[in-house]
């Protein structure tokens, strides 16, 4: 069993409207020192399997088929035995 | 009787609510702008639906730091009426003025439609002019509105009556056991997610959130007089 | 110094093709400016001429469109066309394309599209009150599909979640599925927007000196050359960088400030940067006033640094407007938008002098002449050619199909099909009742909304089909009206004026052209004999991926006025005793072209269905005419699926039973699943017979009595003989069930 | 310049839809191998400071104001320079 913990985030040129409302947010709770805040996607997904290779192979693939939409998203992820 | 209706930027039944009052009650009603501090004129402070904030983070959670909620929670605490409907029912959970979270519907999608809901105390400042069991159909327009609280919390919003509304025969949203509204221990603060101030007239679908309404303006008369 | 090319690389190594400009049009700007253009020159010049702009192609066919009537108090041209309803009141409104982001990035895409229209009609001054939509799918049924599924979901995610946040109620609308569709979905946005006469506002930027404002959000590197994009034929391999992610709740105080604004008085003029931002909306304004603009690109407010006039002139970030306010009033703008959160930036001001000029700082990086931008846009006048596979589809035989023996099945296959099933799964995503005014909700032929204060109410709804289009081009263009003007009648509304969404294959192809042309004569025919003239719309052409065109798919969005909130009609059964009649003629039904012919025989074949103008309006006038004196209990029009599918639908609807008896000399397929124009079901009280067939004689239009209203089931019987016999609640469970069992 | 990586996710009593939707249509799309997903928020905050211990407390204070509903949600993050 491995565990995949993958972060999908807006491209860097893409405007991230959730991230903009929290640091206005945070600015007028008084966080002065926020400057930025972007906001992704984090998930983890369990796969029954040992090899490491050929995890790394599907969970790209999903990742490109499902998990992100390329055209504005970018992903990466990390494997670890579960 | 005076009513306020707060105005968050991003909400957007915050007129429905202001006709809703006047239609049914023609009793005064102010829209009073998030950055308002003092509420301390009004007998009951409305919390309206919309998306405050855009809803960004989680809905509800941004909007519970604006001025005028540290305002509601005095106006709350001296046991003046306060009601959110839907986001407003998210921004009070948000900021403890009511207990447990409303998480994104079961299914992941918005639902809006005209949804039965039975009353399950009609012994509320806001519920009296309905009877314990009536089958009432008020919309629902919501992505995240399925009520969440941990155990203990359920039995105790059991045990005191404080639930107030359940959806009847429909599971729109993944609630714990269909609770469709709730009020603090006090009964003078309700949450809920279904809209009633979408079902004032007939050809609005349904006018079975007129006695909301009305129940209010008696409760306050009541008080009034004693 | 930028790394950009220089004028001569530009010219020598025909960089400017890489914009989509061609050699023809290069030379052209060269001769008008007198000079090679620069890199951020050949840009704009780029975007100004594409198709999505400059309408290039499409211009000349789109000028035959009746546009005048009294009524219409703003035509084609403006951000959103403006039509008169009596009593200081106006409504704005207008439809617009999203094709092609919706294909790549199919939320933010369709997203995006609702709030550039939401925008399209706020500029006008107008306070938006409804959104609908037009939508076509490839098929979503089965293993292979899942790509289209994921596309309808997302779409409708996309709208809904837009429309939903920014608390404007989405009330009509359709959806079609056809394979068609699979590589070029379309995604047609309209809203429609209340205001009185004194409010209305223009996107013109006149007054020598007045400044000129960037306001609501900060200009980012995104959807640079979508409009352009937009032009091209493959979605897919094409630039990606024009999807762009929508901010509803940045629009939601941008649109509260903006009307604020403009009931300030002070605003001269004020436009939405929508396609080609900040260079279309700059162009566009100063030419309408016949002005110049002078801006300096430093101050455009910025959401990364190192943003280049090139970037900052093309950026397709949304949620921002362009304002002209008059001199000294700045601070008008500054306080309001402080308000709201939002900034407002004075960017230039209007010069006298017919050129739109970019400087940064005290050097100008851009100088064209403005009429050169706008009017001396290329136009094509494209070869037509009349398509060959209508040899093939017109002769098709009737004759040549044999019924099915168990029609009841028929008939569940008919509901059960997407095309014609409930649409619940879509339009429960929809906050269809925001802001407490819509009477009739989706789920019947047109949505009505009713203006507080008045008695007064506004139908509206979408309406095309393509296959039709495609059968018949003219006689399709026809259809289109006639229905969305058919849909508005059903609700008790007078079809007042149409905006269209015009969604072709590529122009380029003499066929297609054909297409083009000949729909939209049908469109403007059927316009001027229902007295509904073209106020605004949107042409989207390209839409073929792959060798496959999509079907010719004119979009009509009609609005019409209710009189009278009491004559606000639903397409649902009412009351048991009733009758129902059948007005319009009953024996042009025919199978060609049918929804029935498609999905049961596997066949888009035959001419267009029959349509007949001039029965048309004399059918919606005693329809119309009957409702308003008070004797209509429910209306609904034949579409897909004809008598027996529309019969089902108003049964479902009223969970009440009907037992119709037909006398034909017509096949059993043609009478119940046959389509044609001009027919309407009505619903009638006892009492009220005589005195409806009496209007109908009047307007001299035929009627039928089929039967009556009553118990639980649906029965049909046709020259005695019992064809269709089932309980409404097994209708029911077959078409409400279709999408959600495709779908989960 | 620091930045926080924070990681806000359901607890594990409380139901996660979304990562069973997403589940299901990786089983569609033939990932199999799959056996569980939940599915989270990640948010990457600058905050223009160098004092890490104070970052830290900050940071702490952010999530526990705003960025996590402690009802339904936990969270967790890492600080790095910038
Ligand atoms: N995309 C959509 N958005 C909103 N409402 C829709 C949509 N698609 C269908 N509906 C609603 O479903 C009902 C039936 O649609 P349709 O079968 O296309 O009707 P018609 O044949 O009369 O045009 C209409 O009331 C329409 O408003
Ligand atoms: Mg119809």
């Amino acid at each position: 069993m491995m565990i995949a913990r993958i972060h999908v985030t807006l491209k860097a040129s893409v405007l991230d409207p959730q991230g903009s409302a929290v640091t206005k947010s945070l600015h007028a709770l008084g966080y002065d020192e926020v400057t930025d805040v972007r906001i992704g996607k984090y998930l983890e997904i369990k796969i029954d399997t040992t090899d490491k290779a050929v995890a790394e192979e599907r969970i790209t693939e999903m990742c490109e088929k499902l998990l992100a939409n390329t055209v504005i998203e970018k992903y990466e992820f990390v494997l670890m035995e579960a | 009787m005076k009513f306020a209706v707060l105005v968050f930027p991003g909400s957007n039944c915050d007129i429905d609510a202001v006709k809703a009052v006047e239609d049914v009650l023609g009793q005064p009603v102010d829209t009073v702008w998030h950055t308002t501090a003092d509420l301390s004129d009004y007998d009951c402070i409305l919390v309206p639906g919309g998306f405050s904030y855009g809803d960004y983070l989680r809905s509800g959670a941004l909007a519970r730091f604006s001025p005028v909620m540290e305002a509601v929670k005095r106006e709350a605490e001296k046991g003046k009426f306060v009601i959110g409907i839907c986001n407003g029912f998210q921004i009070l959970t948000e900021s403890g003025l009511l207990p447990g979270a409303l998480r994104h519907n079961d299914h992941l999608q918005f639902r809006c439609e005209i949804s039965p809901l039975i009353v399950e105390n009609a012994d509320t400042a806001f519920t009296s002019d309905y009877k314990k069991g009536d089958v009432i159909n008020i919309p629902i327009a919501h992505g995240e509105g399925s009520y969440y609280a941990d155990e203990e919390t359920i039995a105790k919003l059991n045990a005191n009556n404080q639930v107030v509304f359940r959806y009847f025969e429909c599971d729109p949203n993944g609630s714990i056991e269909r609770i469709a509204g709730i009020c603090n221990e006090a009964g003078n603060v309700l949450g809920m997610m279904p809209h009633p101030e979408r079902a004032v007239h007939e050809w609005l679908g349904s006018a079975d959130g007129k006695a909301l309404f009305t129940s209010i303006l008696k409760s306050w008369e009541g008080r009034q007089r004693a | 110094m930028r790394n950009e090319p220089t004028p001569q690389q530009i010219a020598e190594e025909k960089i400017y093709r890489t914009f989509g400009l061609n050699d023809e049009e290069y030379t052209k700007i060269v001769s008008l400016m007198g000079r090679q253009p620069n890199y951020v020159e050949t840009g704009i010049y780029s975007v100004m001429w594409s198709e999505h702009c400059s309408y290039k192609s499409s211009r000349p066919v789109l000028k035959k469109f009746p546009t005048q009537a009294p009524h219409v108090l703003q035509g084609p041209g403006e951000n959103a066309g403006i039509i008169d309803i009596g009593d200081n009141l106006a409504v704005s409104f207008k439809i617009e394309s999203h094709n092609h982001p919706s294909a790549i990035e199919p939320y933010q895409g369709a997203a995006t599209g609702v709030g550039g229209i939401i925008r399209d009609v706020f500029t006008m001054g107008a306070r938006p009150i409804a959104l609908l939509n037009s939508l076509r799918f490839g098929e979503i049924e089965g293993p292979d599909n899942a790509h289209n599924r994921y596309l309808f979901n997302n779409v409708v995610a996309g709208i809904a979640g837009y429309g939903n946040c920014i608390g404007i109620p989405t009330v009509g609308g359709e959806v079609v599925f056809d394979d068609r569709y699979k590589y070029n979905p379309l995604v047609n946005a309209m809203c429609v927007g209340l205001l009185t006469h004194d409010e209305i506002a223009t996107g013109t930027a006149s007054g020598v000196g007045n400044p000129v404002l960037a306001v609501g959000a900060r200009t980012g590197r995104d959807g640079i050359h979508g409009a352009t994009f937009a032009s091209t034929e493959d979605p897919h391999s094409k630039e990606r960088s024009a999807v762009q992610v929508g901010d509803p709740f940045m629009e939601k105080l941008l649109l509260e400030a903006c009307l604020e604004l403009i009931a300030s008085g002070a605003v001269v003029g004020i436009q939405d940067m929508g396609a080609a931002g900040l260079t279309s909306s700059s162009a566009e304004m100063a030419s309408r006033a016949g002005s110049g603009l002078e801006l300096d690109m430093l101050k455009v407010p910025r959401r990364e640094e190192g943003m280049t006039p090139y970037e900052l002139m093309l950026s397709e970030s949304q949620e921002r407007m362009l304002v002209v306010m008059e001199m000294g009033k700045e601070h008008i703008a500054e306080e309001i938008f402080q308000k709201w959160n939002l900034e407002a930036t004075v960017i230039g001001r209007v010069t006298d002098d017919g050129m739109l000029r970019l400087k940064e700082g005290d050097e100008v990086v851009a100088e064209m002449i403005v009429t050169t931008l706008v009017d001396d846009a290329p136009v094509y006048h494209r070869p037509s050619a009349r398509p060959s596979y209508l040899d093939q589809t017109l002769e098709f035989d009737p004759a040549s199909i044999t019924a099915p023996a168990d029609l009841n099945a028929t008939l569940h296959t008919l509901l059960r099909t997407p095309t014609i099933a409930s649409k619940e799964y879509v339009y429960q995503q929809y906050d269809s009742m925001v802001r407490t005014s819509t009477a009739v909700r989706p789920g019947s032929d047109a949505a009505v909304v009713t203006i507080r204060g008045t008695r007064k109410a506004l139908a509206m709804c979408t309406d095309g089909n393509g296959r039709y289009v495609y059968l018949n081009p003219r006689r399709g263009g026809q259809h289109a009206i006639a229905e969305a003007a058919r849909n508005v009648v059903c609700s008790g509304g007078k079809p007042l004026a149409v905006t269209d969404c015009l969604n072709y294959s590529s122009p380029e192809k003499p066929e297609i052209f054909y297409q083009f042309e000949e729909s939209c004569a049908g469109m403007s025919e059927a316009c001027v004999v229902l007295a509904t003239p073209v106020i605004s719309g949107n042409v989207s052409l390209y839409n073929q991926s792959n060798d496959l065109d999509i079907y010719p798919t004119p979009i009509i969005g009609m609005v019409g006025l209710v009189e009278d909130v009491d004559h606000i009609t639903t397409q649902t059964f009412k009351s048991a005793g009733n009758h129902v009649l059948l007005v319009g003629p009953s024996d042009t039904a025919g199978i060609s072209g049918s929804e029935y012919l498609r999905v049961v025989h596997g066949l888009t074949a035959g001419d267009a269905p029959a349509l007949d103008l001039h029965v048309e309006k004399a059918v919606q006038t005693a329809v119309l005419t009957a409702i308003q004196s008070g004797y209509v209990r429910a209306a609904h029009d034949l579409a897909e699926g004809g008598l027996a599918v529309a019969v089902a639908e108003s049964a479902i609807g009223g969970k009440l039973g009907a037992q119709l008896e037909l006398n034909t000399n017509q096949r059993l397929d043609e009478v119940l699943f046959g389509e044609a124009g001009s027919r309407i079901l009505v619903e009638v009280a006892p009492e009220a017979l005589a005195a409806v067939e009496a209007i109908f004689a009047k307007e001299g239009v035929s009627s039928t009595v089929l039967g009556t209203l009553g118990g639980d089931a649906l029965e049909i019987r046709v020259n005695g003989e019992t064809v269709i016999s089932e309980k409404v609640a097994e209708l029911e469970s077959t078409w409400r069930g279709a999408i959600p069992c495709l779908m989960n």
